[in-house]
């Protein structure tokens, strides 16, 4: 038996005073430094957003900042801190456009992901909740928005009107949607019976709350776990509009649309394409990694498994169902 | 290793990559380049062809011509040729061909695109001899015609083609949909026989794939290379006519003011987009014809970026009120050239520099389409619209009068004066004409500023090893499989 | 009695015997004992009934028993035997052979330990697969058979059916007869009838005891209901905080228990209670894992408490006529 | 369909009692069905039940026989297809608003399955503490929930330091003690507890039982107390009512209903309940019902029990028992029953 | 399961129908195609002439009466852009994405199956890790990025494959399922990793266990099938995925599938094509969600019996 810290134990008084203040949850923190791939993946991400938010009032104009004569220069030591990554066609830095592109990549693929999340999983958790015509409904919308050809759309939107980030934000979201909807809505529905929200029902708790404090819980960790594949499949449409040349236009920068205008270097010019490629895969396998930790972390009965030594930690478990492309 | 889909390199088969599928093989819509550049000169033949270097006319299925009144031309047939199909031609076939493209209501693009709403009448006097007949007095009908591709008789008058019957050197054979189509010499061929029994195209939108292809062995040529495959030596750049510029709507300020025309077209570092961007392929323009075409101004010399300068004027015309700071968008068509979003993002950099205010907007083809011609749409503010033109006929006048004019279907705005001048050349002839338009170009660069001239393009061809072709200035509309010959043949 | 197979033990060897098992639990805030020291053994044909209060460490016991606990828990001590070999020094492999033959488990959550998703017919039969390489075919012939000993009307059509076709009583029995396919010798019930109605339990207590008898099995009983155990069992083993604090002969440990903790279970039957006068409860709650005093355990609720008890850990003592208790002060409740 | 009330006279509790008013719970002819065409099922069929303040019901009956669904009713959980529930008169169907929400905070439920019915996710504090959340007024501010919710602990037997775990971290007994807990945290008139302790050990079981018991004689809160456990129905309630099959087929007060029961069923239930005496073989008196309960979706004619009843005859094939009632000397509910063939006092067994 | 199949068709009408109207809007919404289809010099007679012989010239209700009466009739119109029948251009086309697209589901769920449920039996194991990670970034790598690579990689430097094309033997296969299968092999590794772990975690695998199940019988006699549900359902969005867009791969290996018929036909402004491809992928889509249903009622006997009989 540990015998730990219980010497202060007196025999004869009641056990609910003798025994010591349970330990509270370890803190986040401790939990996230056990993992040691959650940290790695929260380190990069962090990184990742502050040189999204910040980068840009060091580069200055360098991301835009062209010179024909250095075009396709090779990565090197040589050419002061803008040439360690490399030139582009245009003679422009590709450290200083990486970093110019974290910004607008991650304005595109962010807010897209947060409006489908948020207006998918509220709409999918009500009609999964209340069922019935609602959820026939809710559910007939999601099959259109599903079937219909998301890149009509994105051509109509980004042909027509203008093809600006905001536009592509809200395509995406638009065509994301059905995603969250479907998953929440079946997460719903099979919490909407179970008991624990009778008994909230029991106590009066309007819908709302019911649905806030015990069902967006419990779906969360799916719904985000499906946020960050999203993420990645986000900037991966991203760049697949740019494919297309309908993406964000230049001389905004996005590390999709760097992709596919590097593309046709690969073979002379590799860095122009590889890094920012390497740069989406980074970012989506920290986020992944990440939401992989916060599935475990926010699960009481599965958080013991990051107090563990490594190897004998478990699985991360549960399913992130609904993870369409 | 693999063979693709083009079929074994045999070296008896032909193997083109094209960017695309051509919709049709209809030979009256074969001056859609994705149409004509299988079926011309390789399927089906006209009655006469334009030498794309001299601009000459050269005879082919017509032995010769002349005009017999003012508004007659009679053609000599040439005898001796068998279409693919074992029948002879003959100068009913002629006029059938003819009649099929320009008078019936198929709709095809030639009658567009050459002959416009007139109609021709034709008349087969014998088996040898052709007349045509025009509504107006008409001195270059035998350029014109050289568009009209010559096919059997027995061809569906009602309604289009898919595969054609012709007299040129090679027969369709087969086409799957999606994969290939496949030719087969014609060996009833009138001329020389090509060196190759037999053709194969295929297609992939992407230019490193086609470039892949001729990597690995996959096909002997490849069309439309990027410019960073330049430097490889299976690749053969030649001029194809095209030249680029940036059109600038002077109806809307701040464009509306010639010096800030003038300070952009000398903002602009063609030598620069061209090493970098272009591969080094194309030649900095100064007009909008290339050398070659009648009209050209061997005179006029591309602009040298002088950013200064251009500062320098933008800077004058703010003093005057003019608002600079108002946003141009310059619009551009992707797939219009390869690196074309590249050279707008340098275009506009360029611009930046000065002090303008420039915004790209990248645009599909229809969309592009809306901004080039008129009616040009409005409320949309200021444009510097990137145009790609192509001069096929040779003549400046087909330039001028839809480039230049101040009413011009593809222009935004002009002078009087130069619509007048452009007039008179269109009536010249010789050495006159050359003058004229020469004059008027130079004109235009001084006193309109409606056109930042880049560059004339070239053309990026993949050659395999295995095979000799030269190609000129008409190899992207008609590819002549006639002319491409094994290497070994050559040493 | 009878011995039925080769190696199975002699009557008088234990069919399982457990010794000194400790188990540890990881949880978010530290490592915790749950089960701790705990030993007892029963042999062919008897049965002997764990009892405790909830949380005492009972199912934890029983799963490590069978080598089936949660990644969260850990066996870190002791000895399981069954004919004469420590499973727990066992290959996976090895273990899988005694699996089923040798050891067999009976859960109490009968809704959801069938697999939904086949037919019940071929789970009871998967035993005579994976153990004596039976065909598919064969294999439900057998699960038939034993359908029809359970009870289960009309077994050859509700082979076919899947488990949420059939109520909660006919689960508990389709998973017993799962569990007696193979004549294990020692058979483990975690509270096979607590979700049970009274009628439904005593059919499945009836069932129990009848394949005992038929099989010679050593049955080990998890349960709450005192009145089950003083029916069924023979022998009781009396957990409290992960660690035994009494066993012997039902009969007698219910009649004179020795520790005070199993007289306070006693007491607090409702049984004869009278409607309106409280039950003797024993007053508070068993200690937190995490902090398990280092005398006896049983120390904060214990009327006979005294200093001695907050200092030592009582062992567990044989007290005489096969019993034993971890009292300091176990006589003391003999007499009083 | 609320308006639609039936009012049929049925055995069971009888409504007119001395004084007028309405006693806190009354439910009457309540039917309830699942699912639809031929695959209907009857899960309570016009059942009866009275429950008056300070009160305990006990309810036994089969599993399956329809008690959880009566409790969900109960609790406005479920809306029945037919019949009428009153809390002292007032059909809590009909609430809304403000109205609504005080009628929830008077009733309230132990759930039967301490697994499911906790949101794992909460950790005991916030389980206890839920129903503030709702009910604002209760327990206003910080300080005085977290004190309430350490009294709620210890009144159920848990530790203080219990309030920071979660549901996985407890064992059955444990988590079903926070549903009782929580149960009540709002002082509800009261609670209907269904199988609450079946899944608790017998110290922890005297603890809740005891618990309940001293809230109802200090606080008078009613319980609709559902247990297949025959001595703590026996211990707890002032009645009992049988239920086989969605029907109550037996009720009255608790000595009579399980000393001398009339019914063959109820009989049988009895005589299964093992007896702490290890002394004493059971067997022999045991009456062993023959077969399975029938499929709720094919309820038998006539008498639902005559498939498993040892004195069934072709009459109870053909008609609906009748009731019976047996008055009883001193105060209290009749003893009543659906039976053609009811047993005498003591008849079946001992 | 007919009447379950009746109703699940009949609900599938009326999105259907929003379907097919909404492309018919947005096509009109991206302008006249006139200017596409005649030479940059056609006057403006020429132009109104054309626009009249396609019907453009109609007001849009009058072309959406047009076009419904005629798709009464199973006539999708012609292609302005090949002149053949829109019907049998998207028939041709719709077999090689849904060849495409079929074994690029069979083979993804295959491997993933197979990969994820190892990684699940054994939980941060180095198998585990090695397959999550391969994973992750085979769901994050752009995929014209990786054609590209493949072609350069495998065409051209090894020359073990043909760089694109689709005549030819199995090997041409090779690079488009390969660039088509990163993205739906690494998510659904995920998802049946995921999935399976809950399944490997359920009492009923306890039982098996204690009935000494090997791992093998454990996971694919007993865990699979309960865990195959979010698969399934994850499969079949990515195969919906993959008939509405495998553009990037038809366009790179030059595969001529729907993908690429609809975006030409929408740069084209081929409306007629446009309409019945969308019409016909729609048709597919919502076979393929109906199909998943039955498939999971096939697994799962609960939901075959909540199918209201
Ligand atoms: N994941 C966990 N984290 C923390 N504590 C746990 C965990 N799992 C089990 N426990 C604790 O381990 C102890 C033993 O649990 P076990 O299930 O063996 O009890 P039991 O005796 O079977 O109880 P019951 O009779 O209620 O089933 C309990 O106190 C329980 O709280
Ligand atoms: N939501 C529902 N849908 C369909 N059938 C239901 C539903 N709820 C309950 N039932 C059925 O109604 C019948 C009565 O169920 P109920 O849960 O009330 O029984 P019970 O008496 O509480 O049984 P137990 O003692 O096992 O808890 C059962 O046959 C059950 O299957
Ligand atoms: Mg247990
Ligand atoms: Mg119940």
């Amino acid at each position: 038996m540990t015998e730990a810290e219980s010497s202060a134990v007196d025999g004869t008084a009641p056990v609910k005073d003798a025994a010591p203040a349970r330990n509270r949850p370890p803190s986040w923190w401790l939990l996230l430094g056990r993992d040691r791939a959650a940290a790695v993946g929260a380190v990069i991400l962090t990184v990742v957003v502050l040189v999204a938010l910040f980068g840009r009032l060091f580069i200055g104009d360098r991301a835009r900042r062209q010179d024909l004569d250095a075009s396709l220069r090779p990565p090197s030591l040589g050419d002061g801190v803008y040439g360690l990554l490399g030139t582009d066609v245009l003679g422009r830095s590709v450290l200083a456009r990486l970093i110019d592109a974290a910004a607008t990549t991650l304005s595109v693929a962010v807010p897209a992901v947060l409006c489908s999340l948020l207006i998918g999983s509220a709409l999918g958790l009500w009609a999964g909740y209340h069922g019935g015509r609602r959820e026939s409904v809710v559910m007939r919308v999601a099959d259109v928005i599903l079937s219909f050809p998301s890149l009509l759309i994105a051509v109509v939107v980004l042909y027509v009107f203008s093809p600006s980030a905001l536009n592509i934000v809200l395509i995406l979201a638009v065509a994301r949607i059905p995603v969250y909807l479907r998953t929440s809505r079946a997460e719903a529905a099979e919490l909407r019976s179970r008991l624990f929200v009778d008994a909230a029902r029991t106590f009066g708790t309007p819908s709302r709350h019911i649905i806030y404090r015990h069902i967006l819980p419990i779906a969360l960790p799916t719904l985000l776990t499906v946020a960050t594949l999203d993420f990645c499949f986000v900037m991966l449409t991203e760049s697949s509009l740019s494919f297309l040349g309908i993406g964000i236009q230049p001389p905004d920068v996005s590390w999709g649309l760097m992709v596919a205008q590097g593309r046709q270097y690969l073979q002379t010019a590799w860095w122009i394409t590889v890094l920012p490629g390497l740069a989406i895969v980074l970012t989506t396998v920290s986020a992944t990694v990440l939401a992989a930790w916060a599935r475990i972390a926010t699960d009481p009965a599965q958080r013991w498994r990051l107090t563990l030594p490594r190897k004998r930690r478990g699985a991360s478990a549960a399913v992130p169902p609904e993870m369409i492309p | 290793s693999a063979a693709g889909d083009a079929g074994r390199a045999d070296g008896r088969t032909l193997r083109v990559v094209l960017t695309q599928e051509p919709p049709t093989l209809e030979p009256c819509e074969a001056s859609l380049t994705g149409t004509g550049v299988v079926v011309r000169s390789n399927i089906t033949e006209p009655l006469v062809e334009r030498d794309p270097d001299s601009g000459e006319l050269h005879p082919l299925l017509a032995t010769g011509w002349k005009q017999t009144n003012e508004r007659t031309w009679t053609f000599d047939m040439r005898s001796g040729v068998t279409f693919q199909n074992g029948e002879p031609f003959t100068a009913e076939d002629a006029a059938f061909s003819i009649d099929r493209a320009v008078n019936s209501d198929l709709a095809c693009n030639v009658e567009g695109y050459v002959f416009g709403n007139e109609d021709l009448e034709v008349k087969a006097v014998s088996d040898t001899r052709l007349t045509v007949t025009t509504e107006q007095p008409d001195p270059i009908l035998p350029l014109r015609l050289s568009f009209v591709e010559i096919v059997p008789r027995t061809t569906d008058a009602e309604a289009k083609v898919r595969i054609p019957i012709g007299t040129g050197p090679y027969a369709v054979s087969s086409w799957q949909p999606g994969a290939a189509i496949s030719l087969e010499r014609h060996d009833d061929y009138w001329g020389d026989a090509p060196a190759f029994p037999r053709a194969r195209y295929v297609w992939r939108s992407d230019a490193s794939v086609r470039a892949a292809m001729i990597d690995k062995g996959e096909a002997e040529i490849a069309v439309a290379l990027d410019p960073i495959e330049a430097e490889k030596d299976t690749t053969a750049s030649f001029p194809n006519n095209e030249t680029t510029a940036l059109r600038l709507d002077g109806r809307e300020a701040p464009l509306d003011d010639i010096r800030v025309r003038r300070a952009v077209d000398l903002a602009v570092d063609r030598d620069g987009i061209i090493d970098a961007l272009l591969g080094g392929l194309a030649e900095p323009a100064g007009q909008l014809v290339p050398p070659g075409v009648v009209g050209h101004n061997d005179e006029i010399e591309p602009v040298r970026q002088n950013v200064a300068r251009a500062k320098a004027l933008v800077e004058e015309a703010k003093a005057d009120g003019v608002p600079v700071d108002r946003q141009i968008t310059l619009v551009a068509r992707n797939g219009m050239f390869a690196g074309v979003s590249e050279t707008a993002e340098a275009l506009q950099y360029q611009m930046q520099q000065i002090g303008l205010n420039v915004k790209v907007r990248m645009a599909d083809t229809a969309t592009q389409l809306q901004y080039q011609l008129r009616p040009l749409p409005k409320g949309v503010g200021p444009i510097a619209l990137l145009i790609m033109h192509g001069n096929q006929a040779g003549d400046a006048a087909f330039t001028t009068s839809q480039y230049l004019l101040s009413d011009g279907p593809q222009s935004a705005f002009g002078t009087e004066e130069l619509d007048r001048r452009i007039a008179e050349a269109g009536a010249l002839s010789g050495a006159e004409r050359q003058k004229a338009f020469a004059e008027l170009l130079a004109d235009q660069n001084k006193t309109v500023v409606q056109y930042t001239h880049l560059a004339h393009m070239s053309g990026l061809l993949g050659l395999s090893r295995s095979i000799r072709y030269e190609p000129n200035s008409a190899t992207g509309d008609e590819m002549r499989l006639a002319e491409v010959s094994p290497a070994k043949a050559k040493h | 009695m009878t011995t039925t197979s080769a190696p199975a033990p002699s009557a008088t060897e234990p069919a399982l015997d457990v010794e000194g098992l400790c188990v540890d639990l990881n949880t978010a805030s530290g490592t915790l004992r749950a089960v701790d020291g705990v030993s007892f053994s029963v042999r062919r044909g008897r049965t002997l009934a764990l009892l405790g209060e909830s949380g005492c460490g009972k199912s934890m016991t029983a799963l490590s028993v069978v080598g089936l606990l949660d990644p969260a828990a850990e066996v870190t001590g002791g000895a399981v035997r069954v004919r004469g070999k420590d499973t727990l020094r066992m290959s996976a492999a090895e273990r899988r052979k005694l699996a089923g033959p040798v050891l067999s488990i009976v859960f109490q959550d009968a809704l959801t330990a069938l697999n939904p998703v086949q037919p019940v017919g071929r789970q009871i039969g998967e035993p005579f697969r994976i153990h004596r390489g039976l065909s598919r075919r064969q294999a439900e012939e057998k699960a038939v058979e034993l359908m029809t000993r359970v009870g289960i009307p009309e077994p050859r059509q509700r082979a076919k059916s899947y488990p949420h076709q059939f109520s909660g009583g006919m689960r508990q029995r389709l998973l017993i007869a799962m569990a007696v396919a193979l004549d294990p010798d020692v058979l483990i019930a975690d509270e096979p009838t607590t979700a049970l109605d009274v009628t439904v339990q005593a059919q499945i207590m009836r069932l129990l005891r009848d394949l005992q008898d038929e099989r010679d099995m050593a049955v080990v009983l998890i349960t709450h209901d005192l009145a089950v155990v003083a029916q069924r069992a023979d022998d009781v083993v009396v957990m409290y905080a992960g660690t035994v604090v009494e066993n012997g002969p039902v009969h007698d440990v219910f009649s004179s228990p020795r520790h005070p903790y199993t007289r306070g279970l006693l007491d607090s039957v409702p049984e004869d209670a009278e409607r309106g006068r409280p039950l003797p409860a024993v007053p508070g709650s068993p200690p937190e894992l995490s902090a398990v005093p280092p005398g006896c355990v049983f120390q904060a609720r214990c009327p006979l408490v005294r200093e001695r008890c907050v200092r030592e850990r009582p062992s567990l003592r044989s007290t005489g006529d096969g019993r034993s208790a971890a009292c300091h002060f176990s006589e003391e409740l003999d007499r009083a | 369909m609320p308006e639609s009330r039936t009012t049929t006279a049925t055995p069971g509790p009888r409504a007119d009692g001395p004084d007028a008013h309405p006693p806190l719970l009354e439910v009457r002819g309540v039917t309830k069905s699942f699912g639809s065409g031929r695959r209907r099922l009857t899960a309570l069929d016009g059942v009866d039940i009275q429950l008056g303040r300070g009160q305990t019901l006990g309810l036994v009956g089969e599993s399956g026989c329809g008690k959880s669904t009566l409790a969900r009713v109960l609790l406005g959980l479920e809306r029945p297809d037919a019949g009428t529930v009153r809390y002292d008169g007032v059909d809590p169907f009909a609430l809304r608003g403000k109205d609504l929400l005080n009628w929830r905070r008077r009733v309230q439920m132990v759930f039967q399955d301490p697994f499911a019915s906790l949101n794992a996710r909460m950790s005991a504090a916030d389980l206890i503490g839920e129903p503030w959340r709702t009910h604002r007024d209760v327990v206003p501010d910080a300080k005085a929930r977290e004190k309430r919710i350490r009294e709620l602990l210890s009144l159920v037997g848990l530790r203080e330091s219990d309030a920071h775990r979660y549901p996985n971290e407890f064992s059955g007994g444990q988590r079903q003690r926070i549903g009782i807990a929580r149960a009540l945290a709002l002082d509800p008139d009261l609670i209907v507890c269904d199988e609450p302790v079946s899944a608790l050990d017998l110290s922890v079981q005297a603890q809740v039982l005891n618990v309940l018991s001293e809230l109802q004689s200090r606080l008078g809160v009613a319980y609709v107390f559902i247990s297949h456990d025959l001595s703590v129905v026996r211990y707890i309630s002032d009645r009992v009512t049988v239920m086989y099959l969605g029907k109550v087929i037996e009720h009255g007060e608790t000595e009579d209903v399980f000393d001398r029961p009339q019914h063959p069923y109820t009989a049988a239930l009895m005589s299964a309940a093992p007896v702490l005496d290890t002394s004493r073989a059971t067997d022999d008196q045991e009456i062993q019902l023959k077969g399975e309960i029938p499929s709720p979706f094919d309820i038998p004619s006539g008498c639902r029990f005559r498939t498993r009843c040892w004195r069934a005859e072709d009459r109870c094939a053909t008609e609906a028992p009748p009731a019976v009632v047996r008055e009883r000397e001193g105060a209290g509910d009749a003893h009543t029953a659906l039976c053609h063939f009811p047993l005498e006092a003591r008849s079946a067994w001992a | 399961m007919v009447p379950f199949l009746r109703k699940r068709i009949l609900s599938s009408a009326i999105p259907l129908v929003c379907v097919v109207l909404g492309v018919f809007f947005l096509a009109r919404m991206t302008g006249n195609p006139v200017d596409l289809y005649l030479p940059l010099s056609a006057t403006a007679e020429q132009r109104a002439e054309f626009s009249a012989a396609q019907g453009f010239d109609l007001s849009v209700p009058a072309q959406l009466w047009n076009y419904l009466v005629d798709a009464a009739h199973l006539d999708f119109g012609t292609s302005l852009r090949t002149g053949q029948s829109a019907t049998s251009m998207v028939l041709d086309a719709f077999p090689v994405t849904l060849q495409l697209a079929g074994v690029t589901m069979l083979l993804a769920i295959t491997g993933a199956v197979l990969i994820g449920s190892l990684a699940a039996y054994r939980p941060n194991s180095l198998v585990d890790r090695v397959a999550s990670l391969l994973s992750m970034t085979a769901a994050s790598i752009p995929d014209f990025w990786f054609a590209v690579m493949g072609v350069l990689v495998f065409g051209v430097s090894l020359a073990w494959l043909p760089t694109s094309g689709t005549l030819g033997g199995p090997e041409i296969w090779v690079l488009p399922i390969a660039t088509l299968l990163i993205r739906p092999f690494g998510v659904l590794v995920q998802v049946v990793r995921g999935s399976m772990v809950s399944a490997l975690s359920a009492p009923y695998v306890k039982i098996a266990r204690s009935k000494g199940a090997t791992p093998r019988r454990v996971i694919f006699g007993h865990a699979l099938r309960n865990a195959v549900t979010p698969v399934l359902t994850v499969a079949g969005d990515l195969t919906v995925g993959l008939v509405n867009g495998a553009v990037i791969v038809e366009t790179i290996f030059g595969w001529p599938g729907i993908g690429k018929l609809m975006i030409d036909s929408i740069l084209q402004r081929d409306f007629a094509v446009l309409q019945a491809a969308v019409l016909l992928t729609a048709v597919t889509i919502f076979a393929l969600n109906i199909i998943v249903d039955v498939c999971h009622a096939l697994t799962d006997p609960r939901v075959r019996q909540a199918v209201p009989a």
